[in-house]
């Protein structure tokens, strides 16, 4: 990728956290209705992944963690922080909020509150690639413990079973909640799991950019050549709670952590970027993150509205 | 007209939908049959619901591993994409394994997506006891399935309103689960000619009557009919509303019979209690009330499962002889 | 006579039993917490519920992977071959992904085997609506439960009532769900010393009156009583009912009110058809008639998933201004 | 094995081909009130799994094809044939039928009509036997085309997670109902499957008698002795329709297979069983099943007596 390219990645990343910064501000004034899980140490590998991907014909889906994914497909941050604030102008107006970001003309098909309910959708994407010949592909992503989920363990069969042009893509951050993923997946490999079934595989470290972007175009162009799924897990860290608020007591000592996005920092420096320009991006995407998270605060709750839409003619 | 069984008119109506939009695809557990083995004639779904698709429409139509949330996931996604999936799940006891796909996925992403994500999907199902198939294949969930929003749910008793409704629910904007009663694909009935579609939400008349009004679905429009048939020896007429579809219920339909005959029983093959009956019920006391000359009533199987033995399964399941009794009383009170 | 929370008062009650009979184990999701991870304090549930069990009752405290469906049909096994498994399902909307286990697996063992096979199972999930938590961890499905014949349906509106809940269906011999709402967790109540069991089917007159009945479950009681609150200073006195059991219903109790007032009104937080609401209406149309002097009414949310945002949401929930105003036009009425 | 214990086992081997030959010819006779799922080509197989057991200390759960597993436990056939047929003295007295016996007293904990839905069943046998301490194992047998159902995925992943003492029997018999296993399981190896699960696993022919004894008891004796969990994935023919009457157009032309039985006779003669005391035990079997299947059908249904004891105090 050219440092032009990766500048531009690099300033989404922190876009990103900053938004995500922004929110939880939000959200400890009060601001939003529900808790938000955010994608703090993920930002960097799923603008990886969405570097190869050509967004509509492509279609993604993702958990309850999305945010980020959300942004890093290009969805418009404004309309993704009213909804997650509840608000006029929110994707959907407020009904579905930060567990269901839906913008399929931005490629997000929707992320979801059931723990792996996002991935049979996907595969649903693919098969509409594949059925209609539009060359696109279906992609989703779910974390570690989703990995424990039949739906997802069914839909990677499934996916081998028809030949499906599908994208698996699991952030293991480690964690389920409170639960170690090495408990819960009684110590077997991922990436190894999913290679049993049949598919393509790869493990990355998603907190190295090139290595990221290097995996993902791989098996993201091996799936849209040969129209079969491919799976990437990717170790990322989670650097804050479950959710925003949450004390990570059950955590015990953290270990030390290197911020992808500093590693992804350091890339650039590597490569002659001035320190000067990385700090005026930090700053730049922080003022925009906040202005958009403040004109989102400041539109009004209409949700009502837009619940009575579906209610006029009553329930039975 | 013509005169077709329930199997083949749900055959033929999707045939000529399949020829006629190829945004149509059908997947399921058997639906092609022998795929994989040479030489196999196609089985076309273990109820021969699919018989002859494959051949016609090869890629469009897909056998599917044993794997009902992932296939039915896959086709609520493919729904949200272009096409417009028909799934088949073999028997509606096995929407357990999948209910989250249809509960929350397939139900409700119109409503997240505020309206901007179509959901053309169909779920075709089997229910319903009376052959010796047990407990985990003869129960007829429609109560059950009815109480999520989001999710039309239609039981067709004839092979008009099989068709009919079929092709309402492909054709239509939003999913719905079609819940075929397997003691009935044999039935024969008259179907206009193009087999059109039926709307959702509206009933139908099966058999006039002014002294009481009988609501049933499915197989119980038959034992319904077929009880008022002996009432009428005794001078007792019956009504006989099928609304067809289970939600939205077609309220004004059975409120209009009641309006004339003041009494009410509900025939359900649903569980007893929070079912079918208690919804129709519910309808008829609060929108009805003054219409009411006596206790509304229901018939419907106790609330245990469908049990195995032949003598427990007929015990079991409403007859005609339960409900003529049951309008007797009713008529008499 | 303490003073607890809901939380506190099923925590409590878990302790008590979990000391008294070693058959007795908890598992689910998080209920330990920080397994696996060094010198994790733990979790002890989402909600705290199970706090303080690990470190007592060590290997009968077990935290599962994400696998609804494995660790529910785990814990039904396990009841059928000696144990008292408390599982925790962290919200009832997780159900859909492992309904099988629980409609066709734990509900119908008992009945398939004749009764031959114990199956003390108890179900703690999570409900309710009105925290922002969105269209997948809001839901209250007690009516959709209480479809399933074989299973055991309780929704507690005190810490009394939660804890002597929980206590029955631990000693009791069948599959039981219990729903805790989520925004009733930190209610305080006076409970008994030793935390009795309540018995299913019982109800609780939660406000007596004249009046109007209403009947109401969970937090709905609390609404309601609110609303017989402001109805009182009209001179209307509503009775509140609490039948704490979905099912079995206390039928007999909402009758002998009905007897009293001759007017009900239903208010449930399930959904809008088929729900709860109509399974009680259709009670009392059947077995009350005579004793109803107005048509019967129900308040429910809309049929729709629960929306995200704070007004819709707000919307959404009836409310105490919404039962009053109910209440005033079936008493004119 | 010594030779008189494997001719004891070919006995209870023909003994269950003959019952559910039986059970097929009181199909036709229309004294059956439902489909009948036969075990044929299996019942050797299953024999040497049940050959490492110790019910009812060990506890078993089977799917819709259950009647061989059942038998070879050891449940009373005549209590068998009762509730199959839905008569009087049925297991259940006809509640439950032929896909859901129950007998835990012989080690059958249930067979299930849900594909999969046994499996998880069984991790709570062993988790009652490990807290407990019993020492006993929970065992559970399902096909090939239950390994792409979520329920056995996830259980798999459980019992490695939780160290399950339990035993997963899959029977791979080449089809699910007209669906070729190779085709659902996208042509991934089961055992593989398994394996990256972290389960300790074996491929058997199931037709082979001593392979299969070998095996069961070696991955049976794991389970007892370290507590952990073991799969094994045998190939078994299945030498009849997917149920009874299956007209199985859909396998056009059928391979040959040998008899598992006829190679378990084989074994018998080169240890030098004399061929005549074959012939007698088929005789005397067929004579056996035939006599309890007739005693069976002049039972009385009583099923809806059964019932009323569940309807008493009514529906609601
Ligand atoms: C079916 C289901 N079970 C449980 C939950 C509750 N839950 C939400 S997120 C989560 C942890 C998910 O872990 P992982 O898949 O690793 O994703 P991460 O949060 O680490 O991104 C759990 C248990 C849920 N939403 N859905
Ligand atoms: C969840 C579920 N889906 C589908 C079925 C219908 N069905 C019954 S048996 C069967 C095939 C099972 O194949 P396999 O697991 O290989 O077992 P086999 O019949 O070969 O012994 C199917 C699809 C079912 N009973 N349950
Ligand atoms: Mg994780
Ligand atoms: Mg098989």
């Amino acid at each position: 990728m050219l440092t032009e390219g990766m500048t531009s990645l690099v300033e989404k990343g922190h876009f990103i956290r900053a938004f995500e910064g922004a929110l939880a501000r939000a959200f400890d004034a009060g601001e939003v209705p529900g808790l938000v899980h955010l994608s703090n140490g993920a930002e960097i590998f799923e603008l990886a992944v969405m570097n190869t991907l050509r967004p509509p014909k492509d279609q993604v889906t993702g958990s309850h963690r999305s945010h980020g994914i959300a942004l890093a497909l290009g969805v418009d941050p404004f309309a993704m922080a009213c909804e997650i604030l509840g608000r006029e102008d929110g994707l959907s107006e407020g009904l579905g909020g930060t567990q269901h970001l839906i913008a399929p003309d931005s490629g997000l098909l929707g992320s979801n509150g059931i723990v792996g309910g996002q991935v049979p959708l996907a595969a649903g994407a693919a098969l509409s690639a594949k059925v209609q010949g539009t060359g696109g592909i279906g992609v989703t992503f779910f974390g570690d413990g989703a990995m424990n989920q039949g739906a997802v363990l069914e839909t990677i069969n499934l996916a081998v079973a028809l030949k499906l042009p599908m994208l698996f893509v699991c952030e293991n951050n480690g964690l389920g909640q409170s639960t170690a993923a090495s408990y819960a997946g009684g110590g077997a490999s991922i990436v190894g799991r999913a290679r049993a079934a049949g598919i393509a595989a790869a493990h990355v470290d998603g907190g190295d950019l090139d290595e990221s972007l290097a995996v993902a175009s791989k098996l993201g162009g091996w799936v849209r050549e040969t129209g079969s799924p491919a799976f990437i897990e990717a170790s990322v860290p989670r650097l804050a709670g479950h959710y925003h608020g949450d004390a990570e007591v059950y955590r015990g000592e953290k270990k030390k952590v290197v911020d992808p996005l500093d590693r992804a920092g350091d890339l650039l420096l590597d490569r002659g970027v001035p320190e000067a320009t990385l700090r005026e991006i930090k700053t730049r995407v922080a003022e925009q993150a906040e202005e958009i998270v403040e004109r989102a605060k400041a539109q009004p709750d209409v949700s009502d509205r837009a619940l009575s839409r579906w209610t006029e003619g009553g329930a039975a | 007209m013509t005169v077709l069984t329930i199997r083949d008119a749900l055959n033929s109506a999707l045939h000529s939908l399949m020829a006629a939009d190829d945004k149509i695809i059908v997947l399921g557990e058997d639906i092609r049959g022998g795929s994989g083995i040479k030489d196999g004639q196609e089985l076309g779904g273990v109820f021969g619901v699919t018989r002859g698709l494959a051949a016609k429409f090869d890629a469009r139509v897909i056998d599917t591993p044993i794997s009902e949330t992932a296939f039915l996931g896959m086709a609520t996604g493919a729904a949200m994409t272009g096409l417009r999936p028909v799934v088949e799940v073999m028997f509606c006891d096995f929407l357990g394994v999948c209910m989250d796909q249809l509960m929350n996925q397939a139900a409700k992403a119109r409503f997240l997506s505020n309206g901007r994500v179509p959901l053309p999907l169909t779920i075709r199902t089997t229910m319903g006891a009376g052959d010796g198939s047990g407990a985990m294949h003869s129960q007829a969930i429609y109560g059950m399935l009815a109480t999520i929003p989001g999710l039309t749910v239609a039981a067709p008793s004839t092979p008009a309103d099989a068709a009919g409704l079929l092709k309402s629910a492909i054709l239509g904007d939003g999913p719905t689960v079609l819940m075929e009663h397997k003691g009935l694909y044999g039935l024969e009935g008259e179907v206009t000619d193009g087999l059109p579609p039926v709307p959702f939400g509206k009933g139908r008349v099966a058999r006039e009557g002014k002294d009481v009004t009988i609501v049933a679905l499915s197989s119980m429009v038959h034992k319904a009919t077929e009880a008022a048939e002996l009432l009428a020896r005794d001078g007792i007429e019956a009504e006989v509303i099928d609304p067809r579809t289970v939600k939205p219920i077609d309220s004004e339909m059975i409120l209009a019979s009641l309006a004339k005959t003041g009494r009410l029983l509900v025939v359900a093959e649903d569980t007893a209690f929070a079912g079918f009956a208690d919804a129709v019920i519910s309808v008829v006391a609060r929108g009805g009330f003054d219409r009411l000359k006596a206790a509304p009533r229901k018939l419907t199987p106790p609330d245990t499962p469908v049990p195995y033995g032949r003598k427990a399964e007929a015990a079991w399941l409403p007859g005609a002889d339960d409900i003529a009794a049951a309008v007797r009383s009713l008529a008499g009170s």
